[in-house]
C-alpha cells in the first residue's frame, strides 16, 4: 500500500498528470471498458460475487424465517437493518456532492472523480434500500407503502417519515440514475465509435442514444446536465435530512434531536468521501493508467473535505451531549450519562476516537499525502460513522423512559452475514462498473484539459489560442 | 337438561377430533357456524418451526432453502385461498346459538384439593377462556393466573391419551381383566395389600365414593400426598386447640396484619379470597383516615411481601424466632423456646409489629405461612387467640385425612419397604418426582407386582408402574369440592372427553367398587334433595361453608425442643413454584412464560440470594447475554447444580428454590426446564434445609428474566437504577408515597414535575360527541390503582387467554421478545439489599396523541372515535416504528411466526373473536375491543347505550384485588371517571404530552412512624 | 466505420421507448382488472353443492321467510345455516325420494353433517356481524343483491374492503325500514307520498323538528337517524378489523 | 447565385478541423457566409460554439420549471386526496389536514418530476434516442467523439449546393471536406 509520493504534493500535484491529449485521455479511460481487464479483475470480482451469494443467501433465510432471525428485540427495534441503511445512504451522499454541487461550485478537481463517485452513490444506495424494504416483517407486503390505487381504499400514511424515506430514496435513486446515464450518453458514443467488436458497437450505441456531438446538442446537454446538478443539490441534502428526520421526529431520547438534519448531511459527506478514498486508492493500483487523472492533488482535496466535514460532525457530537445537559430533562441526561458510561460506552468511546479524534491527522500535510495514512483514516471514518450509527439507533432505543422497558442489543450472525454481503454486493458492483463503463467522465476531461492546456486564451476565444504542449506529439500520428 | 345439551355438543366435537385424523377437517370445525375462524391468511408455504428457535442452518435446511428461494416468489404470489366448508349440525341443539359465547359454571381444583369456582365461556361447544364464579367464596368472579392458564392444561397436546401397560399401549379392558382379578384377590385379604395414594382431595362426593371403597376393603390403605401441603398448618393448629383446624382470616377488617412467611396474597386455597378482601380495605378512599396495616417478614421478596408496609427479610429458621419474639412481646407465654439474638431491625420490626397488635387488639391477626413449623402456627393461634382476634375465625378443615401427607407418604414407603404392598393405585400426583428424596420412591415403585397410575401426562410415576391410566381434565368431568371455607361448588363437563380413553380418578374408583353409575348420578346423589339443575347452573352448592369452631385461649404454648428450626449460616427455603406450583403445571407453556411476580424469571427455577451474599460468593453475572452462573448446592449427600441469581430484597444467608422445575417426564415444555430442587429436599426437610454447601462454578446458565436489565448495574458510573423509580426523583413513572403525606396532601405533590400547557398546532380531537341524536360518544379509559396490586401476574394470564396471545419460548424472552401485552413493571425503592417493592401493571396507553401512529407508514395503527388505539394486525407490514416510538414500550411484535397454526388440539383454544397474528405483524393491547365490539353490537340491537360495568376487560376480570377499573370517561357518574378524579391521580410520562387514556393512582404504604423509611430526595432539587 | 444502426433502428429506437410505455400501463390495467374479476374473486360463479340448493325456488316460489333457515341472523354474527334436521322438515313430506336430496336423507340417517362449500367467504381477519347489519335496516339483498333469483348460489359482490367502506361511509343509500329487511323487492320510496306510504307502513313518525323526508336519499338519512347509526365511527378499524 | 437542386441523396457537406478553436471559427464564418441549417459536432461541449453558430434556445430550463411545478402540485395534491379526503384517520390526533407533514415528500416528488423533466425534455428536444444518423456515414467522423471537430452543412439549408458548400467548406482550411451521404 505504501506509495512513493512524489513531488509536487497536494495541491500543487497537477489535476492531469502525464503528457496528455485528447486521444489519449479517451483511449486510456475508454481503454479499461473495450479490452480485457486486469488479471487480478477476475479474482477480486468473484470474492465481490461470492460474497454477495452470502447476503443472497441470508435474504432468503430472512424472508423465510422471519426478521427474528436478526438481534432487534423489543425495546430496540432497529438495529443493523436501519444502522446499514443508513450508513450505506451515507456513503451515497459524497457522490451526489462531488458531482453536484462541486459542479455548481466550479471545481475542476471534482471532474476526474465524479463519475466514479456516482456510481458509489447508486451502488450505497442499492445497498441502503435493500434494508428498509427487508427490514419489514412482512416484506412481501411493502408495496402498501406506495400510493397505488387499490381494492382495500386503504393508502399510505403520508405523516410517517418512513414514507419520506420511502419517497427521498426513490427519488434520490432515481435521479442519481438519471444524473449519472446522462453523463455516460456521450462516453458511450465515444465507446461506440472506438469499438471494435459488433456486439460492442451495438450496446454501446444503443446506450449512447446515437449521441453525435451536436452543438446544438451539446448546448441542451449542458443546460440539462447543470439543471440536474441544481436539483441534486437540495435533493442530496433533503435525503439525509429526511432519514434524520426518522429520528428526529420521533420522541425517543437521542432521536429527537433539532440538530439532525445538517449534523446528518454533514456525517453522510464525511463518510461518503472516505468512502471515495477507500475506494479510489486500490482502484488506482488496480488500473495504473488511473493514477494520471486521480493525482494526489485530488487525494489532498478529499482530505480536507473530510476534515471540514469531519469537524462539522464532532460539533454536531458536542451539541448533542451539551443540549442533554442543558435540557435539565432526566430522560436525555440519562441518555447521554448512558452513553458516556452504560453498557455500550465503549462503542461512544470508540466512535469518539474514531471520527473526532483520528480524524485529527489529516490536519498535517504530512498524513494527507501519504496514501497509507489517508486509507487508513479512511477506513477508520468509515468504521467510526458505523458505530455512531449504532450509538445513535440502537444505544438510544436501548434505554429510554421506563426502566422496566429497557433491553440490551447485538447482531447475530444474520444480521452481520446481511451488512458483510452488502459490502461485497457493493465492491463487486464497483468492479462490473470499472469493466464495462468509463470510470471517469471522459467528455469532462477532454473539456478539463482543453481548459486546463488548450483553451487558455478563454473558452470563447475566437482566435485558434494554439498553446503548444507536449501531449501534442502523439496527435500528429493521428493525422 | 345440561347434560343432555353438553353431550351434543360433545359428539360433534368428537367426530370432528376423530376426522382431524384423516386431515383437512379441522378447517371445518372452525367454520362449523361459519365462522372465519382462527387463522389470518398467512404464507403457509413457510414451514413452522418448533418453539425453540434456532438460527442456525444445517445442511438440510440449507438445501431446502435453496430451492425454496427459487420458487419463493412465485410461492408467495400464487397464494390462493382454499375452498371453505361449511358444516351446519345435523340436528341443532335448541339454545346454542353460534358465534354467541355461552357461559358454564364449573370449578377449578387448586393444590390441596380445593375448588375454586369458575364460568367458562364456550364457543360453539369448546371452552376458550375460564372466568372466575362471582358465587363462589374462593373467587368472587375474580381469578388468578393458574386458574387462567388452567384452560390451557386441557388442551395440552402433551396430555396422554391412551392406556399403557410398561410403556405399550393397550385397553382397558385388559387393564380391568388385571385389576379385578387382583382386587378380587385382595378382597379375600380385606384389602391388606391394596394401597392407594391419592392428591389430597375436598371432594364430597370422591370422598363418599373412597370411603364406600375401603368398606368393602377394610385393611387396604388410602394415603393422600401432596409436595406442597398444609401438615403443619394442622398440626400447629393442634398443639394450640387439642385438633386440627384451619384458620380463616378477615382481612377486610383486620387492622394489623402481621404474617410470619405467609404469602396470603398468592399462595393458598383463599388467596383470592384474602387479596380481594385485603384490597377493599387497603383501597384508598378520600376523606381516608385509617389504612390497615400490613408487616411480612420472609426470606424471599414474595407477593405479599411486595405490598407490606413494613417488610423484614429474615431466613427461614429466623422467622419463627420472630415469632417467639412477637410473642414474647405481646405478653404470650411460649414454653420451650427462645428468640435468641434479634439483631436491632429484627427487634424494631417485632416491637413495632407488637405494639400494633395490641393497639388493634380484636382487629390484629398473626398468619403463619404453611412451610413454618407447626410450633410456629401454635404461636400464631395463641397470638390471635390472646388478642381474641374477630378478624380470625377456626373451621374444621375441608380435606379428608387432614395433615397427615408427610405422615401418609412415609406410610406408604414403609408399606411398599416391608413387602406388604400387592397393588398400589395412585390416582394422581407424581410421587418418583416429588416425594421427599431419602424415600427413594422411584426404586420403591418397581417393588409392587400391580401398580396403576392415573394421570394427565405420562410422568415420572407414570415411566415405573405397570398401568398408565389417562385422566381426563377435570373440565371433562363431573365432580364436586369444597372452598376453603368449605362450601362446595360443582364441576361439570365444559367439553366432551377430547380423547376417548381418559377416566376420572372418581371413575376409576367406582368401577373399581363394582359401582355402576356415572360420575352425574354420584355428583346428584351426594347433592340429592337439591334442585341440581339450579346447582349445575349456578356451579355453587348454597349453606355448605362450615360453621366456626370455638377455641379456648391456650394459656401457654409449649414447644417441644427441637421443633423449631436451629438454622445455620447458608439455609435453603423451599417454595413451591409460583406459577407451575409443585410442577403438576410444567408442561403449561403460558405459566412458563409469564414472569414470575416477583422476580421476573420465566421458563426457569434459580437459587435466589441476596445481593451481599451473591458478592460473597463470587457471583459474576453477563447481563448483556442474561447468563447466570451455575453454583452447586449441597445438602449433606444430595447436591443440586442450579443457577445463582442475586435479588434484591432476599435474606442474607439464605437461598430460596422453588420446586416443579426438572422435570424429566414433563412433556415437551416441562421436561428439561429448570433445576429439580425436590432431589434436595428430604422428609426432615420439607420446607427448609440447613447447612447447605453453595461452590459457584465458572459455567453460566442464561435465565429468562423480563426486568433483569435495569436491576443491575454494576461497575458502570450510572445511578443505581432505583433512583429512577422515585416519582419524585427522578422518572415520573410511578407515584408512592407514605400515607402520612397522603393525609396531608391527598395529591402527594411530586417535586420535579412541573405542569406545562400542552401546545399544539392542531385542534383538539372531538371525543365527546356524535352528530346524531344519542350524541354523547363513549371515551374509553382505564385506571389501575398500584396502591393494591400486588403484582400476582393475573391480569397476564387473562389477557393471554383471551388474546390469543402466543409464546414464545426461552430463547426468545432471553432475546426480549416476549409477547404479553399486558406486563407487571416491577420498581424497586429504597436500598438495594432489601428495597421496597412497586408493581405497576402497564398495557397500551390508548394515548389520544400516539406517538405510534404518526410513524407508521401503512396507517395499521389508527385512532377509533372513541379513543381507542386500533391495531389492525392485517394491515401491519411490521416495520416496528411504532414500537421503538412508543414510550411505554407496550407494543409486542411477532419476530417469528409464533402462533401454533397447526397443532390441532390448540385450534380449540383460540378465542375465535381475535385475529390469531402470523410473523411480522406488531400487536398490542386494544382495551380488549372484541369484547368492547360485543357490548356495542348488542346495546345497538337493543336500542340503548351501554350500561357501565357491561365492559369488562379480560384483565380487569380476573384481577383478584381488583385494581383495574375500565370504562366510559365520558360518563360522569362511571367507576374510571371516578377513580380519576381522585386526588392521587396521575398519569404516567404526562410531559410527554400524549394524553393517554390508561392513567393510575398513586401507591401509598402506611408506616409505622417508628419505621418510617427516611425521606432521601430532600436534596436532589 | 462509425454508422453502427440502420435507418429502421431509429424508428425501432422509438417504438421501443413508446411500446414499452404504453406495454407497462397496459400490464398495470390488465393486472388489476384481472384482480377484480370473477376469475379471482369467485363473484357471480355459483359454487358446486351437495345438493343444488335454490334460493329462488325456496325464498321467490315458495315464499319462505330468511329466517326459517338462517335462523340466528338476527341475534349472532353468523346468519346461521340449517342443520339437517331443518332441511328435513319439510322434506320428509315433499320430494322425499328425490335423488337429489340423497346427501340429506343419508345425513340425517347417519348424523354426519353435510358439508357445503362456502359461497360468501370473508377474511379471517375480518369481523362481519349479521345480526347488527339486519337490526339497523340493512337489507339481505344489500349485501347479497339477486339472491332471490338464484338458482345455483353464488356470491353477488366480491366484498372487497372498498365495497363495505362505500355503504358504511353512506349507509343512507341502502339502509331501509327494519321491516322491510326480509323484503327482497324493497324498493326505496322515491317522492313524498311514497315516504309517506312507508313510514305508515312501518310505524314510523316524525319527531319535533324532523321534516318529511321528500326522495329517497332523505329517507334514507332520516333512518340513519333514526336507528342511531354514528356514521363517523362506522369507518374504524376496529369496526371490522380486530 | 442559384439555388442548387436540393440533392435528396445527401445529407449535407461536412468539414473536418482539428482543434475547437477553428471549429468555432469556422461556425463563425459559415453563419456570416449565410448559411442556416448547420451543425457543428466535437467531443466535447465547446463554449460559446452555440453563440457563434447562432443558435439561442431555453427550452430545457422552461421544462424544468413546468414539470418541477406540477411536481410539486400534485405530490401535495395526491398526499392530501389520500389522507385528508379519500379516507381521513385520525392519527395520533393529528389534524385530517396537517399539510406540514406532507411538505417532504411534495418535495422530493418534484425534484423527480423535474429531473425527469430535464433529461426528458434534453433528448426530446435533441431528436434522441436516433441511433442511425447520416453523419455517421461519413468515416472521418469516428474521431468525433474524441478529438476531431466537424462542421456540416445540411442540404435542407435553402442556399445549399454541394458544389457551393463543399468549396466554402475547404475555404475554412479544414483536415477534410467530404460529402454527408444520406443512406
Amino acid at each position: 500500500m505504501q506509495e512513493t509520493i512524489k513531488p509536487p504534493m497536494g495541491t500543487d500535484a497537477p489535476l492531469i498528470e502525464g503528457k496528455q491529449n485528447y486521444e489519449t485521455i479517451t483511449e486510456k479511460i475508454g481503454g479499461i471498458v473495450l479490452k480485457s481487464p486486469p488479471k487480478i479483475w477476475y479474482p477480486l470480482f468473484a470474492l465481490g460475487f461470492a460474497g454477495t451469494m452470502v447476503m443472497v443467501f441470508t435474504i432468503c433465510w430472512l424472508l423465510l424465517r422471519g426478521i427474528g432471525i436478526w438481534g432487534v428485540n423489543q425495546p430496540v427495534g432497529w438495529g443493523f437493518d436501519i444502522i446499514n441503511f443508513v450508513w450505506w445512504i451515507g456513503i451515497g451522499h459524497a457522490g451526489t456532492l462531488i458531482s453536484a454541487i462541486l459542479l455548481l461550485l466550479r471545481q475542476q478537481w471534482r471532474t476526474s472523480i465524479n463519475r466514479f463517485s456516482e456510481a458509489m452513490t447508486i451502488f450505497a444506495v442499492m445497498c441502503a434500500g435493500m434494508f428498509p424494504l427487508l427490514h419489514t416483517g412482512r416484506p412481501w407486503l411493502d408495496y402498501w407503502l406506495f400510493p397505488l390505487p387499490n381494492w382495500l381504499a386503504m393508502w399510505p400514511q403520508f405523516r410517517s417519515p418512513l414514507l419520506w424515506d420511502v419517497f427521498a430514496v426513490s427519488t434520490y435513486f432515481t435521479v442519481s440514475l438519471l444524473f449519472w446515464y446522462t453523463g455516460l450518453i456521450p462516453d458511450f458514443a465515444s465507446l461506440r465509435d472506438r469499438a471494435k467488436g459488433k456486439i460492442a458497437q451495438l450496446i454501446c450505441g444503443t446506450l449512447s442514444l446515437g449521441w453525435r456531438g451536436s452543438a446544438k446538442h451539446w448546448m441542451r446537454y449542458e443546460s440539462a446536465y447543470l439543471l440536474l446538478a441544481g436539483l441534486s443539490t437540495p435533493l442530496v441534502l433533503s435525503v439525509h435530512s429526511v432519514v434524520s428526520l426518522d429520528f428526529a421526529t420521533s420522541i425517543v431520547p437521542g432521536w429527537h434531536v433539532t440538530v439532525f438534519p445538517p449534523y446528518f448531511v454533514a456525517g453522510a459527506i464525511y463518510a461518503g468521501f472516505a468512502m471515495v478514498i477507500t475506494l479510489a486508492v486500490p482502484f488506482r493500483m488496480i488500473y495504473p493508467q488511473l493514477k494520471d487523472y486521480i493525482t494526489n492533488h485530488h487525494m489532498d482535496m478529499m482530505a480536507k473535505v473530510m476534515l471540514a466535514t469531519g469537524l462539522i460532525v464532532f460539533y454536531g457530537y458536542m451539541m448533542e451531549a451539551f443540549y442533554s445537559f442543558y435540557s435539565a430533562n432526566q430522560f436525555e441526561t440519562y441518555m447521554i450519562e448512558n452513553r458516556f458510561w452504560g453498557p455500550y460506552s465503549g462503542t461512544y468511546w470508540a466512535l469518539m476516537i474514531c471520527n473526532g479524534l483520528i480524524p485529527q491527522l489529516l490536519w498535517f500535510p504530512r498524513f494527507r499525502h501519504n496514501l497509507f495514512w489517508l486509507y487508513g483514516v479512511s477506513m477508520v471514518v468509515n468504521v467510526g460513522m458505523w458505530l455512531e450509527r449504532f450509538v445513535i439507533i440502537s444505544v438510544s432505543l436501548h434505554r429510554e423512559y421506563k426502566p422496566s422497558g429497557w433491553g440490551f442489543y447485538a447482531g447475530t450472525q444474520w444480521d452481520w452475514s446481511m451488512f458483510i454481503g452488502t459490502i461485497f454486493f457493493f465492491v463487486m458492483m464497483m468492479f462490473l462498473f470499472a469493466r464495462f463503463m468509463p470510470m471517469i467522465a471522459i467528455f469532462e476531461m477532454r473539456d478539463l484539459w482543453h481548459r486546463l492546456y488548450h483553451g487558455k486564451s478563454g473558452h470563447n476565444g475566437h482566435a485558434p489560442a494554439h498553446v503548444p504542449n507536449s501531449a501534442e506529439v502523439t496527435s500528429k500520428e493521428d493525422a | 337438561m345440561e347434560n343432555q345439551q353438553e353431550r351434543m355438543d360433545l359428539s360433534q366435537i368428537r367426530e370432528k377430533l376423530d376426522k382431524a385424523k384423516e386431515g383437512g377437517l379441522w378447517r371445518s370445525i372452525g367454520e362449523l357456524a361459519e365462522r372465519p375462524e382462527f387463522e389470518e391468511y398467512l404464507h403457509q408455504e413457510f414451514p413452522r418451526q418448533s418453539a425453540s428457535l434456532g438460527d442456525f442452518v444445517n445442511r438440510r435446511q440449507f438445501f431446502k432453502l435453496m430451492g425454496a428461494s427459487l420458487a419463493l416468489a412465485g410461492l408467495t404470489a400464487c397464494h390462493r385461498k382454499p375452498q371453505g366448508k361449511i358444516v351446519p349440525f345435523v340436528k341443532a341443539p335448541e339454545d346454542m346459538i353460534p358465534g354467541q359465547a355461552v357461559f358454564y359454571a364449573s370449578t377449578i381444583i387448586k393444590n390441596g384439593g380445593f375448588g375454586v369456582g369458575i364460568l367458562a365461556e364456550t364457543h360453539e361447544g369448546r371452552p376458550t377462556k375460564i372466568e372466575g364464579n362471582e358465587l363462589h367464596a374462593a373467587s368472587l368472579g375474580s381469578s388468578d393466573a393458574m386458574m387462567q392458564a388452567e384452560i390451557l392444561n386441557l388442551y395440552d397436546p402433551d396430555r396422554s391419551q391412551a392406556i399403557l401397560k410398561f410403556g405399550r399401549i393397550d385397553t382397558w379392558k385388559v387393564f380391568w381383566e388385571e385389576a379385578f382379578t387382583e382386587a378380587g384377590r385382595q378382597k379375600i385379604l380385606k384389602g391388606a395389600g391394596l394401597r392407594i395414594l391419592t392428591p389430597n382431595t375436598t371432594s364430597p362426593t370422591f370422598i363418599r365414593q373412597m370411603q364406600a371403597f375401603l368398606k368393602e376393603f377394610p385393611q387396604a390403605k388410602w394415603y393422600q400426598y401432596d409436595p406442597v401441603n398444609r401438615d403443619n398448618l394442622y398440626e400447629g393448629a393442634r398443639m394450640a386447640f387439642g385438633s386440627p383446624l384451619m384458620p380463616v382470616y378477615d382481612f377486610a377488617q383486620a387492622q394489623t396484619i402481621v404474617s410470619l412467611d405467609s404469602d396470603f396474597l398468592y399462595e393458598g386455597p383463599a388467596a383470592i379470597h384474602s387479596s380481594r378482601k385485603f384490597s377493599e380495605a387497603r383501597r384508598l378512599r378520600e376523606g381516608m383516615e385509617r389504612m390497615n396495616r400490613l408487616y411480612v417478614a420472609e426470606t424471599m421478596p414474595s407477593v405479599t411481601g411486595s405490598i407490606a408496609d413494613h417488610r423484614l427479610r429474615a431466613k427461614p429458621s429466623q422467622i419463627a424466632s420472630l415469632g417467639v419474639a412477637l410473642a414474647q412481646a405481646m405478653g404470650v407465654p411460649v414454653n420451650g423456646a427462645s428468640a435468641g439474638e434479634l439483631s436491632e431491625a429484627q427487634r424494631k420490626w417485632v416491637e413495632a409489629a407488637a405494639q400494633d397488635l395490641k393497639a388493634s387488639g380484636s382487629d390484629g391477626l398473626v398468619t403463619v405461612g404453611d412451610q413454618q413449623p407447626a410450633a410456629l402456627h401454635a404461636i400464631a393461634c395463641a397470638i390471635n387467640a390472646f388478642l381474641q382476634s374477630r378478624v380470625t375465625r377456626y373451621i374444621q378443615p375441608a380435606e379428608f385425612n387432614p395433615g397427615n401427607n408427610l405422615n401418609g407418604i412415609k406410610a406408604l414407603a414403609r408399606d411398599i419397604q416391608e413387602n406388604t404392598v400387592e397393588m398400589l393405585l395412585i390416582l394422581g400426583g407424581n410421587p418418583v418426582y416429588n416425594a421427599p428424596a431419602d424415600l427413594k420412591f422411584e426404586e420403591l415403585i418397581p417393588k409392587v407386582k400391580l401398580t396403576a397410575h392415573l394421570s394427565r401426562y405420562t410422568d415420572e410415576t407414570s415411566a415405573l408402574c405397570v398401568w398408565h391410566l389417562p385422566e381426563s381434565h377435570p373440565f371433562e368431568t363431573w365432580g364436586d369440592a369444597r372452598a376453603f371455607d368449605g362450601s362446595v361448588s360443582l364441576l361439570q363437563p365444559l367439553i366432551g372427553q377430547l380423547y376417548p380413553d381418559t377416566r376420572s380418578a372418581l371413575e376409576v374408583i367406582t368401577t373399581l367398587a363394582g359401582v355402576s353409575k356415572l360420575p352425574y348420578d354420584l355428583v346428584k346423589e351426594t347433592w340429592a334433595g337439591r334442585n341440581i339443575d339450579k346447582l349445575v347452573h349456578d356451579g355453587v352448592v348454597p349453606n355448605t361453608a362450615f360453621p366456626s369452631v370455638s377455641v379456648s385461649v391456650p394459656e401457654s404454648v409449649s414447644v417441644p425442643s427441637g421443633s423449631l428450626p436451629s438454622g445455620s449460616d447458608t439455609e435453603i427455603a423451599f417454595l413451591p413454584d409460583p406459577l407451575i406450583g409443585d410442577g403438576s403445571n410444567a408442561n403449561n407453556t403460558w405459566l412458563q412464560e409469564i414472569p414470575k411476580p416477583t422476580t421476573k424469571v420465566c421458563w426457569d427455577n434459580v437459587a435466589y440470594m441476596s445481593l451481599d451474599m451473591a458478592a460473597r460468593l463470587g457471583v459474576k453475572l453477563d447481563l448483556t447475554k442474561q447468563s447466570y452462573p451455575l453454583m452447586e448446592v449441597k445438602v449433606g449427600d444430595r447436591t443440586l447444580v442450579v443457577p445463582a441469581f442475586p435479588l434484591p430484597g432476599h435474606a442474607d444467608g439464605a437461598i430460596t428454590l422453588h420446586l416443579g422445575y426438572g422435570r424429566t417426564r414433563g412433556g415437551q415444555n416441562g421436561s428439561g426446564a429448570g433445576f429439580n430442587a425436590y432431589t434436595l429436599r428430604g422428609s426432615d426437610s420439607m420446607s427448609m434445609a440447613s447447612g447447605a454447601e453453595l461452590s459457584v462454578t465458572r459455567q453460566m446458565y442464561p435465565v429468562a428474566c423480563t426486568e433483569a436489565h435495569h436491576v443491575f448495574d454494576f461497575g458502570t458510573g450510572l445511578k443505581s437504577p432505583t433512583d429512577y423509580i422515585d416519582s419524585s426523583n427522578a422518572r415520573p413513572i410511578m407515584k408512592v408515597g407514605s400515607f402520612t403525606d397522603y393525609k396531608k396532601d391527598p395529591h402527594l405533590p411530586d417535586h420535579h414535575h412541573h405542569a406545562m400547557e400542552p401546545m399544539s398546532m392542531y385542534a383538539e380531537r372531538n371525543y365527546k360527541t356524535y352528530d346524531n341524536p344519542d350524541n354523547h360518544k363513549y371515551a374509553w379509559a382505564m385506571v389501575i390503582d398500584p396502591q393494591v396490586c400486588t403484582g400476582c401476574n393475573a391480569c397476564v394470564a387473562a389477557c393471554q387467554a383471551e388474546n390469543n396471545i402466543s409464546v414464545v419460548g426461552k430463547d426468545q424472552v432471553i432475546r426480549q421478545r416476549e409477547m404479553h401485552w399486558i406486563r407487571v413493571d416491577r420498581y424497586y425503592k429504597g436500598p438495594a439489599d432489601d428495597p421496597e417493592l412497586n408493581f405497576l401493571p402497564v398495557t397500551c396507553m390508548q394515548c389520544e396523541k400516539a406517538p405510534c401512529e404518526v410513524v407508521c407508514p401503512v396507517a395499521a395503527t389508527v385512532h377509533s372515535e372513541e379513543g381507542l388505539n386500533q391495531m389492525v394486525y392485517n394491515r401491519c407490514v411490521g416495520t416496528r416504528y411504532c414500537s421503538n416510538n412508543c414510550p411505554y414500550k407496550v407494543r409486542r411484535f411477532n419476530f417469528y411466526k409464533y402462533a401454533d397454526y397447526d397443532t390441532p388440539v390448540l385450534k380449540l383454544l383460540r378465542n375465535p373473536n381475535v385475529t390469531v397474528r402470523g410473523r411480522g405483524v406488531m400487536e398490542k393491547c386494544t382495551y380488549c375491543v372484541q369484547r368492547i365490539n360485543h357490548a356495542r353490537i348488542e346495546a345497538k340491537k337493543e336500542n340503548r347505550r351501554i350500561r357501565e360495568g357491561e365492559i369488562v376487560t379480560a384483565c380487569q376480570q380476573a384481577c383478584p384485588a381488583q385494581a383495574i377499573a375500565f370504562g366510559d370517561m365520558n360518563d360522569p357518574n362511571s367507576k374510571v371517571s371516578q377513580w380519576r378524579k381522585q386526588p392521587q391521580h396521575f398519569v404516567m410520562l404526562e410531559e410527554l404530552n400524549v394524553t393517554p387514556r390508561t392513567t393510575y393512582l398513586a401507591r401509598v404504604r402506611n408506616y409505622h412512624p417508628e419505621l418510617a423509611p427516611e425521606e432521601h430526595h430532600a436534596g436532589d432539587h | 466505420m462509425p454508422q453502427v444502426f440502420k435507418k429502421y433502428h431509429n424508428t425501432v429506437a422509438r417504438v421501443t421507448i413508446f411500446g414499452g410505455l404504453f406495454g407497462l400501463v397496459g400490464l398495470v390495467l390488465t393486472a388489476s382488472n384481472v384482480s377484480r374479476s370473477s376469475y379471482v374473486t369467485k363473484a357471480m360463479v355459483p359454487l358446486d353443492q351437495p345438493v343444488p340448493f335454490s334460493h329462488k325456488h325456496h325464498y321467490e316460489e315458495l315464499g319462505i321467510d330468511c329466517r326459517y333457515c338462517h335462523w340466528s341472523v338476527e341475534k349472532s354474527a353468523h346468519a346461521g345455516v340449517p342443520s339437517t334436521e331443518v332441511c328435513m322438515s319439510c322434506h320428509s313430506q315433499v320430494w322425499t325420494n328425490s335423488p337429489l336430496l340423497e346427501p340429506m336423507r343419508s345425513s340425517m340417517a347417519s348424523g354426519v353433517p353435510v358439508a357445503w362449500n362456502k359461497v360468501n367467504d370473508l377474511p379471517d381477519f375480518v369481523y362481519f356481524n349479521h345480526s347488527i347489519h339486519i337490526n339497523k335496516g340493512i337489507g339481505c339483498n344489500s349485501c347479497h343483491s339477486g339472491i332471490e333469483k338464484m338458482h345455483l348460489t353464488y356470491k353477488s359482490q366480491a366484498f372487497s374492503m372498498a365495497w363495505c367502506l362505500d355503504c358504511h361511509r353512506k349507509p343512507e343509500a341502502n339502509i331501509r325500514p327494519q321491516g322491510e329487511v326480509f323484503n327482497m323487492y324493497y324498493k326505496p320510496p322515491k317522492n313524498q307520498e311514497e315516504v309517506e306510504a312507508m313510514m305508515k307502513a312501518h310505524g314510523l313518525t316524525l319527531k319535533p323538528g324532523e321534516e318529511m323526508p321528500t326522495n329517497s336519499a332523505e329517507f334514507g338519512k332520516f333512518l340513519v337517524k333514526r336507528y342511531n347509526i354514528h356514521v363517523e365511527q362506522l369507518d374504524n378499524c376496529s369496526v371490522c378489523h380486530r | 447565385m442559384a439555388h442548387g437542386p436540393i440533392e435528396p441523396q445527401y445529407h449535407g457537406v461536412m468539414a473536418e478541423f482539428e482543434t475547437p478553436e477553428q471549429v468555432m471559427e469556422a461556425a463563425e464564418k459559415t453563419r456570416s457566409a449565410g448559411y442556416k441549417q448547420f451543425d457543428c459536432y466535437s467531443p466535447f461541449p465547446i463554449h460559446g460554439l452555440s453563440d457563434a453558430m447562432g443558435v439561442e434556445e431555453a427550452k430545457v430550463p422552461w421544462a424544468v420549471f413546468i414539470g418541477g411545478f406540477i411536481g410539486a402540485l400534485s405530490g401535495m395534491a395526491l398526499q392530501i386526496y389520500v389522507n385528508s379526503y379519500d379516507y381521513p384517520m385520525n392519527v395520533g390526533g393529528r389534524d385530517d389536514l396537517s399539510w406540514p407533514y406532507f411538505i417532504p415528500v411534495a418535495f422530493e416528488v418534484t425534484i423527480l418530476f423535474a429531473a425527469f423533466s430535464a433529461l426528458l425534455s434534453m433528448l426530446g428536444l435533441n431528436g434522441l434516442p436516433r441511433p442511425h444518423h447520416p453523419v455517421f456515414n461519413v468515416p472521418e467522423f469516428a474521431r468525433a467523439s474524441t478529438d476531431r471537430f466537424f462542421l456540416c452543412i445540411e442540404a435542407q439549408d435553402p442556399k445549399f449546393d454541394l458544389q457551393g458548400a463543399s468549396d466554402f467548406l475547404k475555404s475554412l482550411n479544414p483536415l477534410s471536406v467530404s460529402p454527408v451521404s444520406n443512406d
